[in-house]
């Protein structure tokens, strides 16, 4: 932020501008009565969350935010909201009282404890003081890559990523168990009339076949610079599960699901899974500890390679092959559990069309 | 200057919010969502060029690719009231290739 | 399958100029992620024309230059039509032929019209487009013909 | 020199954001869904033209210009599609566009 505007005045004003718009956007969320005005509001409060996030420098996050906040929860709250009514009920005023006061009182504990919090930014902050500056410091020598964020989460905390790698993969297959697990790729299309008028469209076919190709490349770019900038496994399936949802979205999801059948995504999630596990696993074969990247590749053989010229030579191949393999595990794990989400709401969708229209 | 830029990118995001939620047709909705994506990205991009961060336009384009997918699933739901209809065909027959 | 050595010189330029490492192991990165992505397209059934056009990009790149000028002008009319009183509103409907326009000529020719002079295509289909315009213009199908002859040029090749 | 191209990179860049205000403000007056449709999309590709102009004027190349450039193509290939989606959608569910000549026939065909 500091780094952005040059004085502290004017960052107050841009603060507050922002704030304002997140305010009103909160607002109009509470007072709107129609559950599709609700997703484009979370949408748009989305984008500007991850704006915030953006001038607090953490693109990483923004990232994630963008891809998954506006992208693919909008995809799926849309999945969902096909299947209920639209019109949000009101809540009698009497009712209204208790969720009021607790809210209230939440509040108000919250801001009596904003002016012990740390100043943003604030390096003598614990947070900030002790291991957040061993990572910053140590990241060069340990493990080389650029971005320390990347180095944290997949490197020294690996084994906790691997746990939210998992709660990913379970929280996909309770969704899918929810929804009742049995997907079928819907029946053709019924051929009415308001379908045939956009279906001869070449527009959006031309933008979508142009499209995929370049945004699955995108997908793996992320994954693959995971270690210089902002992004990494987790953005790069989100932004791959979206070609696929576009192509389901553009062409339907029956030639999807002929393309990439939903076994197959499924088994996908679970081998995404698997694949980081399995890295884990192929240190300890070499002598090391789970996770334990410097053990993957044997000392002769890395010392065989070209050194890297990444922060100051310091690089380790080890620690760069990992990060990459496990990345790309989450990318596997992620991409395909949001489509199989994505499957199982628009099948199950159809299929209650269906049996609406008989 | 950059800072008036971006303070005034988003006065632009608050009156499209202010379409959004006047409506009157679900299109004029999207359209305000669409639009305060394309904002968004352009206010991206004027920040994270300001700061010199390459990185930060990467977020711009993950942001202009995903503004355009929702776009495209949100008209689809208030136009045909499901996702998963085709919105255009793959055509089997391709056309004769050129050059 | 001429497509596929298009859409890959495409992708590895896309790459290089996001990436700017230039080392072996991200070019070799690069080259698996895009033999991926090729794959993934035509798992997906979408290698063709549309898919990798890259071999008209000169003709196009000669024709997105043209159109700058065109969106220059149209910035200009709708911005008057903002400021100045609602008078000057005067939305109509116009029909366009085209006929005979491969696929990608047609989104082409109707995204030119989204982008330029107060225009939008409501409607494309293979055979015409259905346009809305804020003015009032002599007779549509001339005031419409550079653009479509020069689309046609640049997606088809003939004019 | 390079100061001067600097002060006119700042001025499209302001241009853009102007020009974005003004979109914004068509948006909320127009009349219909059509007339917004065009407010908002063509004066969104314009801010973004004039903003990777203005930015690229004031910073020369870098990687990050290259970045601005594909983030700019992105919004002219996706920006006219979108448009283009909403306002067939719109055709298509049945809304008419306000038109000047009332007896201009509505074409109900696609």
């Amino acid at each position: 932020m500091s780094l952005l505007l040059a004085s502290p005045e004017l960052e107050l004003v841009f603060s507050a501008l922002l704030l304002t718009l997140v305010a009103g956007l909160v607002v109009a969320l509470l007072a709107a009565r129609s559950v599709l005005t609700c997703i484009l509001l979370m949408s748009a409060f989305s984008l500007t969350m991850a704006l915030w996030l953006m001038t607090m420098d953490a693109p990483d996050v923004a990232f994630t935010e963008a891809s998954v906040g506006a992208g693919v929860s909008t995809m799926i709250l849309l999945g969902a909201a096909l299947s209920s009514t639209d019109v949000i009920p009101s809540l009698r005023p009497g009712r209204l009282w208790f969720p009021a006061v607790a809210c209230l009182a939440a509040f108000i504990g919250m801001a009596l404890i904003v002016p012990d919090l740390p100043v943003f930014g604030d390096p003598g902050s614990p947070p900030s003081a002790y291991v957040g500056r061993l990572y910053l410091e140590q990241t060069p020598h340990d493990i080389g890559a650029p971005n320390v964020v990347t180095a944290v989460l997949a490197s020294y905390r690996g084994f906790d990523t691997l746990g939210e790698t998992t709660v990913i993969f379970a929280a996909g297959v309770g969704v899918l168990l929810l929804l009742g697990g049995q997907v079928r790729s819907p029946d053709a299309a019924p051929e009415d009339v308001s379908l045939r008028a956009s279906a001869g469209s070449p527009v959006l076919s031309v933008a979508a076949r142009l499209l995929i190709p370049i945004i699955c490349l995108y997908a793996f770019y992320v994954l693959a610079h995971g270690e210089f900038g902002a992004g990494g496994g987790f953005q790069a399936g989100v932004i791959l599960a979206a070609a696929l949802i576009l192509h389901a979205l553009v062409f339907g999801v029956r030639e999807t699901m002929k393309a990439l059948p939903v076994g197959v995504v499924r088994a996908c999630a679970a081998l995404g899974v698997l694949g980081y596990a399995a890295v884990g696993f192929l240190a300890i074969l070499n002598g090391g500890r789970f996770l334990d990247y410097d053990a993957l590749l044997s000392p002769v053989f890395e010392a065989g390679l070209p050194s890297s010229h990444l922060a100051g030579g310091h690089h380790h191949w080890g620690q760069r092959i990992g990060i990459l393999a496990i990345e790309t595990g989450v990318m596997l794990a992620v991409a395909s559990t949001m489509t199989a989400i994505f499957y199982a709401f628009t099948g199950r969708v159809s299929r209650s069309d269906a049996a609406g229209a008989s | 200057m950059l800072a008036g830029g971006v303070a005034g990118l988003l006065v632009a995001m608050g009156l499209m919010i202010v379409r959004l939620l006047r409506g009157p047709t679900a299109y004029d909705r999207v359209l305000a969502v669409n639009s305060f994506g394309t904002k968004t990205v352009l206010m991206i991009a004027l920040m994270g060029f300001a700061v010199g961060r390459p990185d930060f336009l990467d977020v711009a384009i993950v942001y202009a690719l995903i503004n355009f997918i929702s776009t495209i699933a949100l008209m689809k739901v208030f136009r045909l009231r499901s996702l998963a209809e085709p919105l255009a065909r793959l055509s089997i027959s391709r056309e004769a290739p050129d050059g | 399958m001429i497509y596929v050595p298009g859409l890959f010189i495409a992708l590895i330029a896309l790459w290089l100029a996001l990436s700017g490492h230039g080392e072996a192991f991200m070019v070799g990165l690069a080259v698996v992620s895009v033999i991926l992505s090729i794959l993934l397209t035509m798992c997906l059934g979408l290698m063709g024309r549309e898919a990798s056009p890259y071999h008209r990009l000169v003709p196009m790149a000669r024709y997105a230059v043209w159109l700058m000028g065109e969106i220059v002008k149209s910035n200009v009319a709708v911005l008057r039509t903002i400021i100045e009183p609602s008078a000057r509103l005067r939305p109509r409907l116009a029909a366009l032929d085209a006929d005979g326009r491969s696929e990608l000529a047609t989104a082409l020719f109707a995204n030119s019209i989204t982008l330029t002079p107060g225009t939008v295509t409501i409607e494309a289909a293979r055979d015409g487009l259905l346009v809305h315009s804020l003015h009032d213009g002599a007779d549509e199908q001339d005031e419409f013909a550079p653009m479509a002859a020069r689309s046609l040029m640049a997606a088809d090749g003939r004019g | 020199m390079a100061e001067a191209i600097g002060w006119i990179g700042a001025v499209l860049v302001i241009a853009a954001v102007g020009l974005s205000i003004a979109g914004a403000v068509g948006v909320l007056r127009f009349p219909d869904v059509y007339t917004r449709i065009h407010a908002a999309s063509i004066t969104d590709t314009g801010a973004a033209s004039l903003m990777t102009l203005g930015l690229l004027l004031m910073a020369g190349f870098s990687p990050a210009a290259i970045k601005l450039c594909i983030v700019w193509v992105f919004i002219m290939l996706t920006s006219p599609a979108a448009a283009h989606a909403l306002a067939g959608a719109a055709f298509g569910s049945g809304h008419r566009p306000v038109l000047a000549d009332p007896r201009q026939p509505s074409e109900d065909e696609a």
